[in-house]
C-alpha cells in the first residue's frame, strides 16, 4: 500500500513545510506547469487549511485551472473561495474569474480552427459569462478587473443580440413575420446600443409592412431613420427599400436560363456588421493579485 | 422562389399570432383593465415597443398550397382602461 | 475594573493563523474592555470551532489568550468496503465536515457510522457492521479508522402471494422484479431484497389486477422476515381479489374542445368491455395529446371510474380541462455549439409567436433525430413567467461526429505505393451542407471525386447537389476481370419532400467512359480464342510429339543452294490440312467487340424514398424504403436500365431487443440495340451491406478466363545449321483434338478461381436482433447484432461457359450467420462482424471476419 | 493490506471432549420424508394416546406407535405442510403457505374437514377447549371449531414492517389460548370467543436501524401451573402470571425457540448459541454453557433429569440442570435439528431436518 513515486512527481522534497509547497507551486506557475502546481496548491490547502498562504492559495488554483482548460473546475474553486472568505480583499479576482472560465469562445479546439461565426451558434454559454460578469460589475465596480470585464460584457451582449437577428432572417425566409418581428423588438428592448439595434429595427419595419400594420411600420421607421439614417436599408433618396432584404435583384443571366435551379437564392436578410460592429480582441487572463 | 415549380413539393403551414373569435371578442366591456382583457383574449403576441397602448391580436395562416388569410384584432386603451377595438371582430354590446 | 488593551498575545497556536484569531476577535488593540467583553470574546472564539479550550487573561496591559486547537484530522482509513465506494464514503464524510484538515469532531463520526449501517440495511445487507476507532497522533492530531464488514446481501429465498384465485403464483411472480434465488440471480441480483424494489412490484400487482377489471383489489397486509442469520429474505402478500367489474357506460365532462364525436373516436374504454385502468388512463393521454394538437398544451384530461357494488358494474367519466390555450413565445436551442442555429431552426415544424402544438414540438425533435447530426435530442417546454398561455420551448442537443475523414499513405505489395484523401462529411463546417471529396492514387486506380449537396435549396427543403469524378482503373489489379477503364462525367441531383416522411429525387448525370483490355481480358469482355491470321493449317494432337522429335534430326535440304537444313522428308510426313471454315471462332461475341470500348451516356434517375426511422444513425424503430429507376437515354452510347430498391424495417422484440429487417433488389437490363447489360454495370454482392462472411463483390457469375490456340512448329529452317531455329522461319499449326474435333485451347492466367463477374439481378436480405452491448454505458454510439444473410447475384443471359452463373433460382441462395459490430467513430463508422458461410455456391470465396471503417452494414 | 484474523469468529465453535455419564440410547427411528427447511417450515411431531403423529412438507402425516415406532397409519394429502401437527379432540390438524387447512381423525388418519384461510401458516395449530387456534404469518389468530372447521372469530394484530422469519405456536390450555406475537407481545384470548383476556409486552423494540428494532416472539410459550413462560429476540424472557399477566421476573435475552421448565428452572437456548438457565421463582442466573456458540441450537427440552439440545450437525446434547456442565451427547442424523424436542414420559423424540424421527431412552 505504499504511494507510488509518479504521485509524489512535483511535490517538494525534503520535510513538507507550508513554504516549500507554495514555493513549488509557484514556480510552477511561472512555467505554466499546470497540473503540478495544480498539485501543489491542492495539498497546500489540504494539510494547512488555516495556513498563511491557504487564501493565496486558493486564488492560484482558480488561476491553474483556468490556464489548464479546466473551465467548470476553475468556477467551482472560485464558487468555495467566495463561499469561504466573503469578505476577502480580492475576492473580486474570483468573480472575474468565473466570468472568463465561462467566456468559452475560441477556445474550442474547432472554433479556434475552422472559421466559425459564434453569433450563429449555441448563446448558452455567452449568457452565463455575462451573468457571472455583470455580478462582479454589481458587487465591485471599481474592481481593477471590471474595465475588462466591462468588454467583454459589451461583446457578448453583441453576440447575443446578433444572434437575435439570424433567427429573425430565418423567419422571413420562413414567412413567419410575427416571429421576426419579435425577435427584431426583443433586441430593441434588451440590447440597447448594441450594434445589432439598427437591424433589428430594419427587421420590426419589414416584419409590419409585410403583416401589412402601417401604424406600427411607421413608428418603428421613423425611430430607424432618426437614428440611423445611413442604414443600408434606405435608398439614396431616403426611402425604405422593401425589397433590400430579398437580397439580390438583378438576377444573372445564368439564373433565367437554368430556371432558377442555379442559384440560390437566399434571402440575404439584415447584416449591417461591417457598419456598426466595434471590433474585439479579448486579452489573456491576468495572474492572481499577490496578498 | 425559384421561377421553376417542382410538382407537389411538401410545405408545411405557417401559423402565426392569437387566435380570437367572436365569442371573446363580445365579453369585452368598455374600461376593462389590461388585466382583464388579457385574461378574455389572452397574452397578445404583438406588444409593439413604440405603441404601448395598443395591443393587436393578429392571426395569419399559409396554408400548405401557399394560400395566406389573416385576420386582425387590436385593443386600445387609455392607461391602463380599454376605450375601443378594431379589426374583423366587434364586440356585440359596445355601446353606441 | 476596566482597562485599556495596549496590546494582544496568542499563544498555544500550532496550525491556526493568528489572522483569522484577530478576524474573529471583537476586541481590538486600544479597546477599554470589562470582564463582559472578556467572555464574548471567549464566546466568538468558540464559534470559530478551531480550539477545545481557550483561556483569556491580563497581563498588565496585554491581553492574552492561550488556546488549545482542536485536533486536525491527519488521516482517514477505511477498509472492508466493497459494495460502498471509498469515494462515496470520503465525500459524505467531506460534506459533513469530516475530512483530511479538518477539525475532529467526534459527535459527527458516531452519526456517520450509523448512517453507513442505515444505507447497508436499505441495500438488504443486514448482515453488515460498522466500527470506528479514533487514534492520537503528535502535533495535536488525530487518525480516523473506519473498519466495515459488510456481511453479505440477503437473498430471497420465498415470495408468496396467499389469496389469489384468478391468476396462478407463476404469473404473478413474472410481474414481480424481485425473485427467488435463481441460477441468473449472480448477473443480474434480482433476487437481492430492497423495500424501493418491493414498493414498485406491489404497485405493478395492483395495476395487473386493476387492468384486468378488478376494481376492488386490496393488498390486506405484506409480511418481509428474515432469517435468524440474516442470510434469507422471506416475502408474503397476503391479497383479496374483489369481483370483476365490466363498464355500464362512459361519459365525457368538461368542454372537448373539438367535436365529441371526434373525443369518442379514441375512446379505448367502452361499455360491456371489462374494466381496464390502463386503458382508461391511456385513453386520457390520447385525449390529452388531441387537445395538445390543438394548441391546448396544458389541457388535463383524467378518468374517474364510479364503481356500482350490486350489479359490479362501473361508469367511467372523463373529465376534460383544456386550460387556456397556448402560444410558443421562443423556441432556443443549447448545445448546437458546431452546427449553426438555421440548420436546426429549419426542421422545425413549431413556429415562433404561433399557437403551440405539442404534436409538432414533438414531431420537430424526431426530425432534429433524423438529421443524423446529433447522438440524443431532448426538448423541455417551460413557462414564461408574468403569463398563463405563453412557453417558451427549448431543444437540447448532444451533437456526434457526422462523417467520416480517411487518409492513407502505404504501400501495399500488389497495388504499389498508395496515397489517398478522403473526406465525407455531412455536416460541413455545421452549416447542414454535406460536402464529400476523395483523392487517392496507387498502381492499379487513380481517384479524383467531389461531392456538393445542399438539402435546403428552397426554405421548404427543396435540396439540390452536384458530383465531379473522374478515374482511371485497371481491374486486373484488383482481381476482377482484367481490363482497365478511365472514366469521368458530372451529375446534378434535385429533391425534395412530398410529405413529412416521405421524398421524391431527380438525378441527371453525364458519363464517359473508356475500356482497354488486355490479351487476358475475360472473354465475356473481349472474346477469345483471337485466330492468328498467319496461322492457316492445322494437325492432329497425336502427330504433335512425333513432329517435335521429327524436328530435331535435320538433314540438309537437297535442293537448297546454300544447304538450309530442312526436317528429314522421310520421317517428317506429317500433313498440315488447311483450316476448314467453322472451327476458328471468327466472331467474338464479347462486349468490347459488339459495342466497341468508348462509351458517352447521359443518364437520369428517378426516385422514390420514405422514411420513418427515429434516428438518422444506428435507428432503432421504424422503417425506411428507397426505390429508384436509372435510365441511360437512347442517343447515348448505351441504352440500359436499372431498377434498385431497398429497405429495412425495425420493430422492438423486448425492452432491450430489436428485429431489423433488410432487404435489397436490383434488375438492369440493356435495351434498344444494346441487348445486354454493359458488364460495368453489373451489380455486385458480398461482404459489408450485403451477404456477410463471403468476400466482398465476390458472389454470382463468374468471368470465363481468356484463351488461345494450341500452337505446335510444323516446319522450320536453320539455315546457318547452328540448331537454332532462324529468325521468323518457324511455321506452326494448330492442334485439333480428335474426340472433341475442336481446336485445342490453353488459359492464360492461372488463377485458380475464374474472377466474378457480377450480373444483372441481385437478391439480398438480412434478419438481425440488435442487442445491448454488455459493460458498455453510452449505447449510443454503437449497436451489435446477431445476423442471418441471404442472398447473391443473377444473370438472365449467362455466358455458356460461365461457371456460378444461373437464372433466379432460389435454391442457389447463399446464406450466412454471425455477428455485427458497428462503432460510430471521429473517423466515421468503423464495422466489424464475424461470419460463417451457412449455403454457398462450389466457387464462393468465404471470408470469415471482415472489417471496414466508412460504411456501416 | 488488512489482516483476517479475526474471520474465524463467524464459524460455529468446535466440540470440546466430555466425559459421558449418562447415554441416549436410539429405541426407534423411521424417516419420514423431506422437510422444507430452507422455507423454515414447522412441522413438530405431536404424541397422544401412544401415538406420535408426524408430518412431512409433501403432504404426508404418519401415525407411529410410541414404544416400538411401528407405522400405524399413513395420510396423503394433495398439498404441501408448512405447520403441524396440531393434536386433540380427536384430531390431527396441520396447514400449509396458501393457509389451507386439514383435520384428521386420529384413529385412522382419515380427513374430517378442511378450511382455507387467509394467510401463510408455519406454526403448529393448537387444539382444545373444542376449538383450533391457528396463528397466520401476518399476525392473524383464528379460532375454528374443532368438529366442523367453521371459522369462529379472528383477533388482529398490527406487525412492525421487519420481523423474524417463524411464527409463535398458540397453546391453549384450560379454555385460554396464550400466543406470543412478532411485535414483541404475549396476548391471552379466551379459546370460545377470541375475547382479548390479558395482553403483555415481552420486549421493548429500541435503536434506530429497523433491524435493531426486531423483537419477535417466535418459541410457543410455556405453561406451568399458574405461570407462563415466553422469550423473544433481542427482548427479555419473562415469567407472567396465568391469570392477569402480571409480570413475575424478566431477564434480557434472545432466542427464536420456546423455553423449557424443569428442575426450578427455566432452560433457554440463546440465538448466539450460548445456553441458559434461570430460577423459576426469581429469574436468577444459575450457569450459562457457552460452549455451543454458534452453533445454531435447537429449542431446549427437559427430559429425565437432563437438559437435551439439538444443534446444526445433528448432535444432541445432554446438560446437568444443576450446573450446565455436559453429561451426555449423542449424533442422530448429518444434518441439522432444528424443530423443537420432544420430551414425553421416558422417551425423548427428535426430529432433523432430513427428515428422520428418532425416539431414545436415557440410560444412567
Amino acid at each position: 500500500c505504499a504511494s507510488t513515486d509518479e504521485e509524489e512527481e512535483g511535490l517538494p522534497t525534503g520535510n513538507r513545510t507550508e513554504q516549500a509547497f507554495y514555493e513549488a507551486a509557484q514556480r510552477q506557475l511561472r512555467s505554466s506547469q499546470w497540473e503540478l502546481a495544480i498539485k501543489n496548491l491542492r495539498a497546500l490547502e489540504d494539510n494547512f487549511p488555516f495556513g498563511t498562504y491557504a487564501e493565496q492559495a486558493q486564488l492560484e488554483l482558480i488561476y491553474a485551472y483556468y490556464r489548464d482548460y479546466q473551465n467548470d473546475a476553475a468556477i467551482s474553486a472560485a464558487d468555495r473561495f467566495i463561499r469561504l472568505h466573503p469578505q476577502h480583499r480580492n475576492v473580486d479576482y474570483a468573480y472575474y474569474m468565473k466570468g472568463l472560465a465561462s467566456f468559452t469562445e475560441g477556445s474550442g479546439l474547432f472554433e479556434r480552427f475552422l472559421p466559425t461565426d459564434m453569433t450563429r451558434r449555441d448563446p448558452g454559454s455567452a449568457r452565463e459569462s455575462f451573468a457571472y460578469f455583470s455580478q462582479l460589475m454589481a458587487r465591485y465596480p471599481e474592481s481593477r478587473y471590471a474595465p475588462d470585464a466591462q468588454k467583454r460584457m459589451i461583446h457578448l451582449r453583441n453576440l447575443l443580440a446578433r444572434y437575435e437577428i439570424h433567427v429573425a432572417n430565418y423567419y422571413f425566409k420562413r414567412g413567419a413575420y410575427l416571429a421576426s418581428a419579435n425577435r427584431g423588438r426583443y433586441v430593441v428592448e434588451n440590447f440597447q446600443q448594441t450594434p445589432a439595434v439598427p437591424d433589428a429595427l430594419a427587421v420590426m419595419v419589414q416584419s409590419y409592412n409585410l403583416l401589412d400594420m402601417p401604424q406600427l411600420e411607421s413608428t418603428s421607421l421613423a425611430v430607424l431613420r432618426t437614428n440611423y439614417p445611413h442604414h443600408p436599408v434606405f435608398r439614396d433618396d431616403g426611402t425604405f427599400n422593401y425589397r433590400y432584404y430579398v437580397g439580390a435583384k438583378d438576377r444573372s443571366v445564368l439564373h433565367w436560363v437554368t430556371l432558377g435551379l442555379f442559384e440560390k437564392e437566399d434571402p440575404r436578410g439584415f447584416d449591417s456588421r461591417e457598419l456598426y460592429n466595434a471590433e474585439y480582441r479579448p486579452e489573456d487572463a491576468p495572474l492572481p493579485p499577490e496578498l | 422562389c425559384s421561377l421553376f415549380k417542382f410538382p407537389g413539393v411538401h410545405r408545411i403551414e405557417v401559423q402565426q399570432g392569437n387566435i380570437v373569435n367572436q365569442e371573446m371578442v363580445d365579453q369585452l366591456k368598455p374600461g376593462m383593465t389590461r388585466r382583464q382583457v388579457r385574461f378574455v383574449l389572452g397574452t397578445p403576441l404583438l406588444e409593439d415597443t413604440f405603441n404601448p397602448n395598443r395591443w393587436d391580436y393578429v392571426n395569419r395562416v399559409r396554408d400548405r398550397d401557399g394560400e395566406e388569410t389573416q385576420k386582425r384584432f387590436t385593443v386600445y386603451f387609455n392607461g391602463d382602461q380599454l376605450i375601443a377595438t378594431s379589426g374583423d371582430w366587434q364586440p356585440a354590446s359596445w355601446p353606441g | 475594573q476596566s482597562f485599556v488593551v495596549n496590546d494582544i498575545r496568542v499563544e498555544g497556536l500550532q496550525r491556526v493563523s493568528a489572522g483569522s484569531v484577530f478576524a474573529a476577535l471583537p476586541v481590538r488593540v486600544g479597546d477599554q474592555i470589562e470582564s463582559l467583553d472578556i467572555q464574548s470574546a471567549t464566546r466568538a472564539l468558540f464559534r470559530t470551532g478551531y480550539f477545545q479550550d481557550i483561556q483569556i487573561g491580563r497581563e498588565n496591559g496585554v491581553l492574552v489568550i492561550t488556546v488549545r486547537e482542536r485536533p486536525a484530522i491527519s488521516k482517514i482509513e477505511i477498509t472492508g468496503n466493497k459494495a460502498i465506494k471509498t469515494e462515496d464514503l470520503l465525500k459524505g464524510m467531506n460534506d459533513n465536515g469530516l475530512a483530511e484538515g479538518q477539525i475532529f469532531k467526534r459527535a459527527t463520526l458516531e452519526g456517520l457510522a450509523q448512517e453507513l449501517q442505515r444505507q447497508y440495511v436499505a441495500q438488504g445487507r443486514y448482515g453488515a457492521s460498522v466500527s470506528t476507532e479514533v487514534n492520537e497522533l503528535p502535533r495535536n492530531q488525530v487518525e480516523l479508522k473506519v473498519v466495515v464488514d459488510e456481511g453479505s446481501v440477503a437473498a430471497i429465498k420465498h415470495i408468496n402471494i396467499v389469496g389469489n384465485q384468478a391468476f396462478s403464483d407463476e404469473e404473478l411472480g413474472e410481474i414481480f422484479e424481485l425473485q427467488t434465488t435463481g441460477w441468473l440471480s449472480w448477473l443480474n441480483s434480482d433476487d437481492k431484497y430492497s423495500r424501493e424494489k418491493l414498493t414498485g412490484d406491489l404497485e405493478r400487482l395492483e395495476s395487473y389486477y386493476l387492468d384486468r377489471g378488478y376494481l376492488e383489489f386490496q393488498i390486506e397486509s405484506t409480511q418481509v422476515s428474515l432469517s435468524p442469520d440474516k442470510q434469507s429474505v422471506f416475502i408474503t402478500v397476503n391479497v383479496s381479489e374483489g369481483d370483476v367489474y365490466t363498464v355500464s357506460d362512459v361519459e365525457l365532462a368538461g368542454d372537448p374542445v373539438v367535436s365529441e364525436e371526434e373525443i369518442r373516436r379514441l375512446l379505448l374504454v367502452r361499455d360491456g368491455q371489462t374494466f381496464s385502468q390502463v386503458l382508461m388512463t391511456t385513453t386520457s393521454d390520447y385525449i390529452t395529446k388531441r387537445l395538445g394538437n390543438e394548441g391546448y398544451t396544458f389541457a388535463e384530461v383524467n378518468g374517474m371510474p364510479e364503481a356500482n357494488e350490486e350489479d359490479k358494474t362501473v361508469k367511467v367519466t372523463f373529465f376534460i380541462d383544456p386550460g387556456k390555450r397556448a402560444y410558443v413565445r421562443r423556441i432556443n436551442f443549447r448545445g448546437n455549439t458546431r452546427t449553426s442555429d438555421d440548420v436546426l431552426r429549419r426542421e422545425m415544424r413549431q413556429m415562433e409567436s404561433a399557437s403551440a402544438s405539442s404534436a409538432r414540438i414533438e414531431q420537430s425533435k424526431v426530425r432534429l433525430e433524423r438529421l443524423g447530426y446529433f447522438k440524443e435530442v431532448q426538448v423541455e417546454t417551460t413557462e414564461v413567467p408574468g403569463t398563463s398561455d405563453q412557453i417558451d420551448v427549448e431543444y437540447t442537443v448532444e451533437e456526434q461526429p457526422s462523417g467520416t475523414i480517411g487518409g492513407t499513405v502505404g504501400y501495399a505489395q500488389n497495388s504499389g505505393i498508395v496515397l489517398g484523401a478522403n473526406v465525407q462529411e455531412n455536416n460541413w463546417l455545421g452549416t447542414g451542407k454535406s460536402v464529400g471529396f476523395a483523392v487517392n492514387t496507387s498502381r492499379y486506380q487513380s481517384v479524383l471525386n467531389f461531392s456538393y449537396t445542399d438539402p435546403y435549396f428552397t426554405p421548404d427543403g427543396v435540396s439540390r447537389g452536384f458530383n465531379v469524378f473522374y478515374q482511371e482503373r485497371d481491374y486486373s489489379e484488383l482481381g476482377v476481370s482484367d481490363y482497365n477503364t478511365t472514366t469521368y462525367g458530372a451529375g446534378l441531383s434535385f429533391g425534395y419532400p412530398i410529405s413529412e416522411i416521405s421524398r421524391v429525387g431527380l438525378n441527371l448525370g453525364f458519363n464517359h467512359l473508356e475500356l482497354s483490355t488486355h490479351r487476358t481480358s475475360v472473354q465475356e469482355i473481349k472474346g477469345s480464342p483471337v485466330p492468328d491470321p498467319n496461322i492457316d493449317t492445322f494437325m492432329n494432337s497425336d502427330d504433335v510429339a512425333a513432329a517435335d522429335a521429327a524436328l530435331k534430326n535435320t538433314v540438309k535440304d537437297p535442293d537448297d543452294p546454300d544447304g538450309a537444313r530442312i526436317p528429314d522428308p522421310l520421317e517428317f510426313d506429317f500433313t498440315q490440312q488447311p483450316i476448314p471454315p467453322g472451327l476458328l471462332n471468327t466472331n467474338p461475341d464479347g462486349f468490347v467487340d459488339l459495342y466497341g470500348d468508348e462509351f458517352d451516356t447521359f443518364s437520369v434517375t428517378a426516385s422514390y424514398a420514405r422514411s420513418t426511422l427515429n434516428r438518422g444513425i444506428l435507428a432503432t424503430r421504424g422503417a425506411s424504403q428507397r426505390a429508384s429507376i436509372e435510365v441511360a437515354l437512347p442517343g447515348g452510347d448505351l441504352e440500359y436500365y436499372k431498377l434498385i430498391y431497398t429497405g429495412q424495417y425495425f420493430r422492438p422484440l423486448t425492452k432491450s431487443l430489436t428485429l431489423r429487417l433488410r432487404t435489397r433488389l436490383g434488375y438492369a437490363e440493356g435495351y434498344g440495340d444494346l441487348d445486354q447489360l454493359p458488364f460495368f454495370e453489373n451489380f455486385y454482392g458480398g461482404g459489408f451491406g450485403s451477404v456477410r462472411g463471403f468476400e466482398r463483390n465476390s458472389l454470382g457469375p463468374r468471368s470465363t478466363p481468356a484463351v488461345d490456340y494450341d500452337v505446335a512448329p510444323s516446319a522450320w529452317q536453320d539455315t546457318n545449321d547452328n540448331g537454332v531455329v532462324d529468325d521468323g522461319e518457324v511455321t506452326a499449326s494448330y492442334v485439333l483434338d480428335e474426340e472433341t474435333g475442336e481446336l485445342k485451347t490453353t488459359q492464360l492466367t492461372n488463377r485458380r478461381r475464374p474472377d466474378p463477374f457480377g450480373g444483372n439481378i441481385l437478391v439480398e436480405g438480412s434478419a438481425e436482433v440488435i442487442f445491448p452491448i454488455p459493460f458498455v454505458k453510452d449505447q449510443r454510439s454503437m449497436q451489435s447484432a446477431f445476423f442471418v444473410d441471404a442472398g447473391n447475384v443473377f444473370d438472365t443471359n449467362c455466358g455458356i461457359s460461365q461457371l456460378n452463373c444461373y437464372d433466379v433460382d432460389l435454391d442457389h441462395i447463399n446464406v450466412s450467420a454471425g455477428i455485427g459490430l458497428t462503432w460510430i467513430t471521429g473517423f466515421g463508422p468503423l464495422t466489424f462482424s464475424l461470419a460463417k458461410a451457412l449455403r454457398e455456391n462450389e466457387d464462393d470465396e468465404i471470408e470469415v471476419f471482415q472489417f471496414s471503417l466508412g460504411n456501416s452494414f | 493490506c488488512a489482516s483476517n484474523d479475526e474471520k474465524e469468529d463467524t464459524d460455529p465453535v468446535e466440540l470440546v471432549e466430555i466425559t459421558e455419564s449418562v447415554k441416549l440410547r436410539e429405541v426407534w427411528s423411521r424417516n419420514i420424508g423431506d422437510i422444507d427447511a430452507l422455507r423454515y417450515a414447522m412441522l413438530k411431531p405431536a404424541i397422544i394416546d401412544g401415538k406420535v403423529i408426524a408430518a412431512n412438507s409433501e403432504g404426508e402425516v404418519f401415525a407411529f406407535d410410541r414404544a416400538t415406532g411401528k407405522r400405524l397409519w399413513e395420510t396423503e394429502l394433495d398439498q404441501s405442510i408448512s405447520g403441524g401437527v396440531g393434536v386433540g379432540n380427536g384430531l390431527a390438524v396441520v396447514a400449509d403457505y396458501r393457509g389451507r387447512v386439514v383435520a384428521l381423525n386420529l384413529v385412522d388418519g382419515s380427513q374430517r374437514w378442511q378450511t382455507q384461510l387467509g394467510g401463510e401458516v408455519v406454526a403448529t395449530p393448537a387444539v382444545g377447549s373444542g376449538m383450533v387456534v391457528i396463528q397466520t404469518v401476518d399476525g392473524k389468530l383464528l379460532g375454528l371449531d374443532a368438529n366442523s372447521g367453521e371459522q369462529q372469530w379472528r383477533h388482529k394484530t398490527v406487525l412492525p414492517v421487519l420481523t423474524l422469519r417463524g411464527t409463535s405456536s398458540p397453546v391453549i390450555t384450560a379454555g385460554v389460548v396464550y400466543a406470543g406475537l412478532d411485535n414483541g407481545k404475549l396476548i391471552a384470548l379466551s379459546a370460545s370467543d377470541g375475547l382479548s383476556r390479558w395482553e403483555q409486552r415481552v420486549a421493548m423494540p429500541q435503536g434506530s436501524a429497523e433491524l435493531e428494532r426486531v423483537v419477535d416472539i417466535d418459541g410457543a410459550p410455556v405453561v406451568r401451573g399458574e405461570l407462563v413462560f415466553a422469550a423473544s429476540y433481542q427482548g427479555r424472557v419473562v415469567a407472567l402470571s396465568r391469570e392477569d399477566g402480571r409480570g413475575l421476573w424478566a431477564r434480557d435475552a434472545s432466542t427464536y425457540h420456546n423455553v423449557a421448565v424443569g428442575a426450578g428452572a427455566v432452560f433457554l437456548s440463546g440465538a448466539d448459541g450460548a445456553v441458559h438457565a434461570y430460577n423459576v421463582g426469581n429469574g436468577q442466573i444459575q450457569w450459562n454453557n457457552n460452549q455451543l456458540l454458534r452453533r445454531e441450537l435447537s429449542a431446549p427440552a427437559y427430559f429425565g433429569d437432563v437438559v437435551v439440545v439439538g444443534d446444526l450437525e445433528g448432535y444432541l446434547h445432554a446438560m446437568d440442570p444443576t450446573t450446565g456442565q455436559f453429561v451426555g451427547r449423542t449424533r442422530v442424523d448429518r444434518d441439522p435439528i432444528r424443530i423443537p424436542l420432544l420430551a414425553d414420559g421416558d422417551l425423548l423424540f427428535a426430529l432433523s431436518d432430513d427428515g428422520e424421527l428418532v425416539a431414545l431412552r436415557l440410560e444412567r
